[in-house]
């Protein structure tokens, strides 16, 4: 089915059409399930002017962090600054825009936009810097403020398995925000560890139609870990203790 | 004396009910998960997609695919679930989260509370605590009583950047455990050994004490 | 783990506390996925003055049609009266209350429901009678009508497979609405093929976590099938042919 | 003469590319299935939860958990892949879907259907069609052109209530293929054998004819 075949064979092709002053939308927690060549691709590229929506913004040598440091991105909408060093300094000195948007309305607005809802209220951020000028309304006598959709000009995923279709599977914490920027983007880009042949993913099983994907490539992932958190391996797991 | 950081998640791990869905947040909250009274059964959400978080995995186990939302490797419990971050915050948002667990720097007397950002200073970014405090009904905050200089983070008004408006009902310091009610703090029980004076001097909103405030039993 | 398990041994116990008056959301799409046991008890219950939420109303003599026929419905939100003549007739007679709700706006009321979210915008019924009483906003130059979402005092759910704890596992289309009617309901009711033990389904695989679920049991089904279309056993299968 | 119903799906079918998702509506647009050119590949999204959707199935094949939007029980095709409904109109919503193709009573000149209810007479519910009309930009509307009675379904304004407002571009009658734009009616195809007087005498809103009006080709 030439038509589905959505597997493109270099970093270049899977990238291409991506222009300055765009709006990328990034799957990933962290550095968990991030698209890892597809930010490497961008960075060659030299993008400018990016607008980036994504949880957090990566590290500062790593992830969506390299774009950060190559100066290649304008506005950040993201829930977590956190363990970015260079971010929390661009944002501080004004250099970088940035539109601190609570985790779970940014996947709503992410969910929103690949489903045509443009608006939703929420109770999320009533009271707080985050309802500036956004309209609230009492519903059943409880405030909840309007939040817009997102779409974005492209989206980068990171899958776990995808067939040539671009049905999708993504594998434990690394789904997060991936199938709702899989959803979001104008053009969607996955990269996966495995492409399995069509009919090889049970139906009821796969996370995401290919339906939202347009273009699938294999790579392979450093899968870089933030926090490194372990129990010796004499001790028995003992329930909910970390 | 004051509570240690491991005090107050063991004295937070009393309210845990069996059958309980707990989220609890990065530091302090997170220690709560180590006294879980063995006769009852909470499952960890974790809202970056997991529900039925384990312990942390030894060397052999690490697996960069399954961390928790302060980002460290994780493993599952039996039962586990895996859900996207737009399933997980319906979740949290939909209240199906039977209790939070969070810290804040400030909280006032309207249960408003302040965790995200000191402007000027430290933007750390809200993560999902607004949604956290928005969308549970039964939310215990963990945090010192009052800063190293003696200041008051119990106010009659955050002075800080809103992460919720109106939705704290419980407050676990180092000092004290308190409910907000009625636009005032009222003293639940105070930690061991420390006195009720030395509580009310610490605390700036109007705090209710009435009767004897029992010590926390640990 | 006793404080998870939800597995109930009878369906008196299953449906107990459903009264007069309450609001019932009911997974199915026609008569795939229903719960046929879950409403054979309300019907045996004799609940009267219900608010049922349904994409269909089953046929005259099974799945939700039973409730119609025994007068025990006061109102039905649904997509689709089609084949219910029961169902029908009593809405023409003006002896039942119905509020046709889009497919697409009624799966994304209770999915709202679910996630705290209390109403959305959609361009679905922008100049239709379903726009009536609705306020109507333009975003980017397209307008859209405000939807409140939906709860119910119950939700009544058929999935394949579920442990325990409640995760569940749907098969083929009998999905459909079960997962969105399962977020929804204040009381939870799943009825299932098969009850696994805990850890036996993949937590990459379960459709809706047991956090959603609070009673499951296991029943027999007879899933009655409404439009028999079949081909030819000789008849190879060519793309796409019906 | 005016096409038959086949006919009539078989000319739809020619406005199929290789690639495109596809939602047939219940009836006419049910057979287009039958017509898909060899040389092209779709995937028919059925709004119930299904992408992919095969055949029938055979005797062997049947499944009750395993149908169409229209309650028939069918088949999956390869690479098909099953969602709940609120995905399946987040797809169809979101304009996820390349084509839509469903009947109708009446549409008008400008672009409006009406197809789920004749006031007092007939209410069989509007079940995913209102969404199909909103969700997609590349809708075709197959219909009769007129009543057994020679009344036209094509108007100046639907007299039976809505579907959709503004929504349809493109109708394909049993005498006719027409644009709708700029609020008029464009004949692009008529028919083999039926001529332009024909369909101007049973089309009411107004029809513009430019030059030589080609026979359908099958």
């Amino acid at each position: 089915m030439a038509g589905f075949d959505k597997v493109v064979s270099s970093y270049e092709e899977a990238m291409a059409g991506l222009t300055d002053n765009m709006t990328v939308i990034a799957g990933g927690f962290g550095l968990c399930g991030i698209a890892e060549n597809l930010i490497a691709e961008i960075k060659r590229k030299g993008t400018k002017g990016l607008t980036v929506v994504s949880n957090n913004c990566g590290v500062d040598d790593f992830g969506l962090g390299v774009l950060l440091t190559n100066r290649q991105i304008k506005k950040i909408v993201a829930s977590y600054v956190g363990e970015n060093a260079e971010f929390e300094r661009q944002m501080m000195a004004g250099e970088l825009e940035v539109e601190l948007t609570p985790q779970g309305t940014l996947a709503e607005k992410m969910r929103a936009g690949g489903a045509g809802i443009p608006a939703f209220y929420t109770a999320t951020g009533v009271g707080t810097p985050v309802a500036i000028g956004k309209e609230e309304r009492s519903f059943n006598g409880r405030d909840y403020i309007l939040e817009e959709a997102i779409t974005g000009d492209f989206a980068i995923v990171k899958a776990w398995k995808a067939d040539r279709y671009g049905n999708l599977v993504f594998r434990k914490t690394a789904r997060n925000f991936n199938p709702l920027a899989a959803s979001a983007g104008k053009i969607t880009v996955v990269e996966v560890e495995e492409i399995v042949e069509v009919g090889e993913l049970d139906p009821d099983q796969i996370h995401t139609p290919g339906i939202y994907v347009n273009r699938v490539i294999k790579g392979t992932f450093e899968k870089r870990i933030e926090q490194r958190t372990t129990r010796p391996a004499d001790k028995q797991q003992v329930k909910g203790e970390l | 004396m004051a509570l240690s950081r491991e005090q107050i998640a063991q004295r937070v791990a009393q309210e845990l009910k069996d059958g309980y869905y707990v989220n609890l947040g990065i530091g302090i909250p997170t220690l709560v998960a180590n006294y879980i009274p063995s006769t009852i059964d909470v499952m960890l959400q974790s809202e970056n997609g997991l529900l039925g978080m384990g312990p942390f995995p030894t060397e052999d186990e690490i697996d960069a695919d399954l961390i928790n939302a302060g980002k460290q490797t994780v493993t599952m419990a039996t039962g586990a679930s895996i859900f996207d971050s737009a399933e997980s915050f319906a979740m949290i948002r939909g209240g199906h989260v039977d209790l939070t667990v969070l810290g804040a720097f400030e909280v006032d007397v309207n249960g408003n509370i302040a965790s995200y950002m000191i402007p000027g200073k430290l933007i750390k970014g809200m993560g999902g605590a607004m949604d956290l405090v928005a969308g549970a009904d039964n939310i215990i905050v963990t945090m010192t009583h009052a800063s190293k200089h003696g200041v008051s983070k119990l106010l009659n008004n955050c002075t800080l950047p809103l992460t919720g408006k109106g939705c704290i009902k419980k407050v676990l310091t180092d000092l004290a455990f308190i409910e907000i009610k009625d636009g005032k703090f009222h003293l639940l029980e105070r930690a061991p050994g420390v006195c009720v004076e030395e509580i009310v001097k610490l605390t700036e909103g109007e705090l209710v004490v009435t009767g004897e405030i029992p010590e926390m039993q640990f």
